[in-house]
């Protein structure tokens, strides 16, 4: 294979595993799931990004973007989590103390 | 959730939810298709270099050898500012709705050891990473985002002020980026050289000014953000709500 | 050229692809996750914008501008998350 | 060029409520204090603005000395001034009356450094030049103004103003993507410059027009055209009494103010007809729906702000018949008419928010079927409702009567007779709902002894209500010399 070619596949397995990332991260029901799939997600996009010789963007992604918003979306997942475990939990005991 | 009786209502309301986003579905495939067309038309529109050739060539005059720095810190610093006062703004809002959630368990020692070494280092890194900005990848955004970071370990390992200090000297930490953008930005414009517009000789110095305060206002902000509300007065002496409402039982070792 | 419509369009995609998910999805997680890819996918086909072909120095105006908008992105995201968790205390102690 | 003392104002306006903000959040106790003092400067940078540009034309500022189109710029036209002037009067306003409205000490620190920063947004997106600057101007705005609709931390207004927030995002987003369409195909980000390419330029159409869709939907969602204001409601009746006025008169507002900058200056080689027919069916509809829902409102908050749906709704009905009428007089009667209706409605429904707060923490309620004796008790406040009303509804004196009218006259005279059908619908509307709250406050006890009883909070609502009749009514010829100043380049 000729390199332009090459690079052209490359390209296009950077990007079919970023919409796959994305799509996944889009129907997880499960919060804390979801959350891991778009931290997935955003530091994939950071990869592309590198690709595309913006790497001032490509850290500010993983590190805010991913690294930040992801931290702060996993904080509020397992808030619902703990809030969904209570509310089975509340008949059976006060257990979650 | 749903009672047995409202389960057949609750099945049909489903498929019509399921339908309705199967419709939504296609319509948004269309205006994808339809994007597609117009963002091909547009590339080919003969606007080729934009504004790429013009801003590369305006570096050596920036006072930062980085272009994206330029762009940021010189060119549409005015951007930058507005960007740092939403920051600004986004804490204020944490912070007008609740005080701040306690944090986690402490580490246990191996945890803790390790964020003991972690966090200068990335204290270090975020230093350098500013320092670097003006000729390569970094500046000021990087570096806070590590600043950030930094307290987002911190307060997973148990501190549950994110290691900020107390909420007076944060309150100026977090203003602190754009107190001085807006101060250098109105006394170059006192001085006659016009808002934000740097003279050549002084653009080096006056931009790592505005980034090293910027640095330490994002790293505030967003390790303050993580933290989730306000400041509490003296030590943390959550009310009894909040302790009731989030126990300290997660911690980032396995559950006891 | 070919690069730069391939990867700005995979970011009209994940635009298209967040709106979707933005209407059809109603927890609070899911919309922010949601608006958090549309904004990605405008980023992307800014960056994608900004290449100019490997070993030309890419347009630094939209990655200035991309930069920005992260920041923006997540100072939103958190403001979000605390209305929420707002939300959520108050339902359990209500 | 750069040390030009005239242009400086334009600066001022966003720096000052910034520099503001700071220090409030730096000094909360002296929150106060601050807060009013920076309402003072900005307000005064906006009129010596307004002087500015009332003597000299339109201004222009190119920020950090680059090239306009590497660099961000500013611009003071006419329609930016106008409505500056009337966002700045309106805020001091809301500013004097919040100075003693908040009783705990922890909200009135938490609501002036958010406040200046709104302030801040607003004057920076009416003096934007630059498309991102915008986006950029909208988020804070977005963020501000939905954290101090949450403020009272109340579970309706946090979840009315979450809500408020995402649809928000969603529409600066939507915003955004136009933008970056237009910089892929135009390659700058200046106003001007991208106006001037998209007139050049007509193999593009398609680009143009779908960032317009893009922009113009994305800014709808914030504005609340109908159907798109369902957020609306209960974010602004919900917020406290100033956040609501700001909110309705001046947030929404601006998205609007935007909406017309680029249908106007921006896209103006490419919006037709049908596209503005389009919007003002919406427009329309947004009249007599939210006057409708205003009528049945049982809350006096609730009222003003389905009120608000409707009177965004006006505005819309300007575009088409600006789209038939060629520049000359009757084209300028049109857009002055629509520049007073917005101002009016800016004085008229902040006036009306402010003294229904008072009514609200008067009688501890605001049900619209208990308010008997509001009269009696709060005779100013009362007076200032009524005034607001009588703008709301476009009774003469006010400036919405002049706007109205020429509105009418434009649609008849372009044979677009059905809007006259539309206007006097939602006058008629708008007047019973109005007189439904004054007869509710009227009733029949003795007449007061004071008419003003707490001046701090009242007058703002009196002055506000006083001018939207009064001044902008009686004295409205001023406008038209002032949007006859337009910037060069885009328009």
């Amino acid at each position: 294979m000729s390199q332009p070619a090459l690079l052209l596949a490359f390209d296009i397995v950077l990007l079919t595993t970023l919409l796959a990332l994305a799509l996944a991260a889009v129907l997880s029901p499960e919060p804390r799931r979801a959350v891991m799939l778009f931290i997935a997600f955003g530091l994939w996009l950071s990869l592309v990004w590198a690709r595309l010789h913006a790497p001032d963007v490509a850290l500010a992604e993983a590190a805010i973007g991913a690294g930040l918003g992801g931290a702060l979306m996993l904080a509020a997942a397992r808030r619902a989590a703990r809030a969904a475990q209570r509310g089975t939990a509340r008949r059976a005991d006060d257990g979650a103390r | 959730m749903t009672e047995p009786a409202d389960w057949a209502r609750s099945d049909r309301a489903r498929e019509r939810a399921r339908d309705l986003s199967l419709l939504l579905a296609v319509l948004l495939a269309l205006l994808g298709v339809v994007l597609l067309a117009v963002y091909f038309l547009a590339l080919n529109g003969g606007a080729a270099p934009r504004l790429a050739e013009l801003a590369l060539a305006r570096v050596p005059q920036s006072g930062v050898g980085n272009p994206v720095t330029a762009v940021l810190v010189n060119y549409r610093a005015y951007d930058t500012l507005v960007e740092l006062a939403v920051l600004l703004a986004a804490v204020l809002g944490i912070w007008s709705q609740r005080p701040a959630p306690p944090g986690f368990q402490r580490s246990s020692a191996v945890l803790a050891g390790m964020v003991s070494w972690v966090v200068p280092l990335l204290i270090v890194t975020s230093g350098y990473m500013l320092w670097v900005g003006g000729y390569a990848p970094g500046g000021a955004f990087q570096a806070g985002a590590l600043l950030g970071a930094a307290g987002v370990i911190v307060r997973l390992a148990g501190d549950p002020t994110a290691g900020l200090p107390g909420e007076a000297v944060q309150r100026w930490l977090l203003v602190l980026g754009v107190l001085m953008f807006a101060l250098v930005g109105l006394a170059l414009m006192l001085l006659g050289a016009g808002f934000l517009t740097y003279p050549p000789k002084l653009a080096k110095w006056l931009i790592l000014l505005i980034e090293s305060a910027a640095t330490i206002a994002i790293g505030t902000a967003l390790a303050a953000a993580y933290v989730g509300g306000r400041p509490s007065a003296k030590g943390q002496g959550p009310s009894a709500g909040e302790a009731s409402a989030a126990p300290s039982s997660s911690s980032l070792g396995p559950r006891p | 050229m070919t690069a730069q419509f391939l990867y700005g369009g995979a970011g009209l995609i994940l635009f298209v692809l967040g709106l979707w998910s933005f209407l059809v999805h109603a927890p609070l997680l899911r919309k922010l996750i949601a608006l958090n890819i549309m904004g990605g996918g405008v980023f992307h086909v800014l960056i994608a914008v900004a290449y100019r072909g490997d070993g030309v120095t890419p347009d630094p105006v939209p990655h200035a501008l991309v930069l920005t908008g992260i920041v923006v992105a997540v100072s939103a995201t958190a403001l979000a998350l605390v209305l929420g968790a707002r939300l959520q205390d108050e339902q359990r102690q209500g | 060029m750069y040390s030009n003392l005239l242009t400086d104002p334009l600066v001022l306006c966003i720096t000052l409520p910034l520099l503001g903000a700071a220090l409030t959040t730096a000094l909360p106790r002296h929150a106060v204090p601050l807060g009013i003092l920076a309402a003072l400067a900005t307000c005064s940078a906006a009129v010596t603005l307004g002087v500015d540009v009332w003597q000299h034309g339109a201004l222009r500022l190119v920020l950090g000395g680059w090239e306009p189109e590497l660099a961000i710029g500013l611009r003071a036209d006419g329609l930016a001034v106008a409505l500056a002037l009337m966002a700045n009067l309106v805020a001091l306003g809301i500013s004097v009356y919040a100075s003693g409205y908040f009783r705990d000490p922890e909200r009135m620190r938490a609501f002036w450094p958010l406040w200046l920063l709104l302030w801040a947004a607003l004057n920076g997106l009416f003096l934007a030049g630059d498309l991102f600057n915008l986006y950029v101007m909208l988020e804070l705005l977005g963020i501000t103004a939905a954290a101090l609709g949450a403020l009272t931390g109340s579970r309706e207004a946090v979840s009315a103003n979450l809500r408020y927030l995402l649809v928000g995002l969603l529409g600066s987003i939507s915003y955004l993507l136009g933008v970056a369409l237009l910089y892929t195909a135009h390659g700058t980000l200046d106003l001007g410059l991208v106006a001037r390419a998209i007139a050049a330029n007509d193999r593009l159409f398609a680009v143009d027009a779908a960032a317009l869709v893009l922009m113009v939907s994305g800014l709808a969602l914030k504005a609340a055209l109908f159907p798109l204001h369902f957020w609306l409601p209960p974010a602004h009746a919900n917020a406290p009494a100033p956040v609501s006025a700001a909110l309705s008169a001046l947030v929404v507002k601006a998205s609007v103010y935007l909406i017309i900058r680029l249908w106007l200056d921006l896209f103006a080689p490419i919006t037709g007809l049908a596209a503005a027919m389009f919007l003002a069916l919406l427009g329309a509809a947004a009249v007599v729906w939210g006057s409708w829902r205003a009528l049945r409102a049982e809350r006096l908050k609730l009222l003003a702000a389905y009120s608000t749906v409707a009177q965004i709704g006006y505005l819309f009905l300007f575009l088409p018949l600006l789209a038939v009428t060629p520049p000359g007089p009757p084209r300028d009667n049109l857009l002055a008419a629509l520049v007073l209706m917005a101002l009016t409605h800016g004085f008229a429904k902040s006036g009306f928010f402010l003294a229904a707060g008072l009514v609200q923490t008067n009688a501890g309620h605001d049900r619209i079927d208990d308010l008997g004796g509001t009269a009696q008790r709060l005779p100013a406040t009362t007076f200032a409702i009524a005034l607001a009303g009588s703008a709301l509804i476009g009774l003469p004196p006010s400036g919405s009567f002049i706007g109205k009218w020429l509105l009418m006259q434009g649609a008849i005279e372009s044979g677009q007779w059905w809007w006259v059908i539309v206007v006097t619908t939602g006058s008629l509307l708008a007047s019973a709902y109005v007189f439904r709250v004054l007869s509710r406050a009227f009733g029949l006890e003795p007449t007061p002894l004071k008419f003003v009883t707490d001046a701090r909070a009242e007058v703002p609502a009196l002055l506000l209500s006083l001018v939207a009749v009064a001044l902008l009514g009686l004295a409205s010829g001023p406008l038209w010399t002032l949007l006859a100043l337009r910037a060069g380049g885009g328009a």
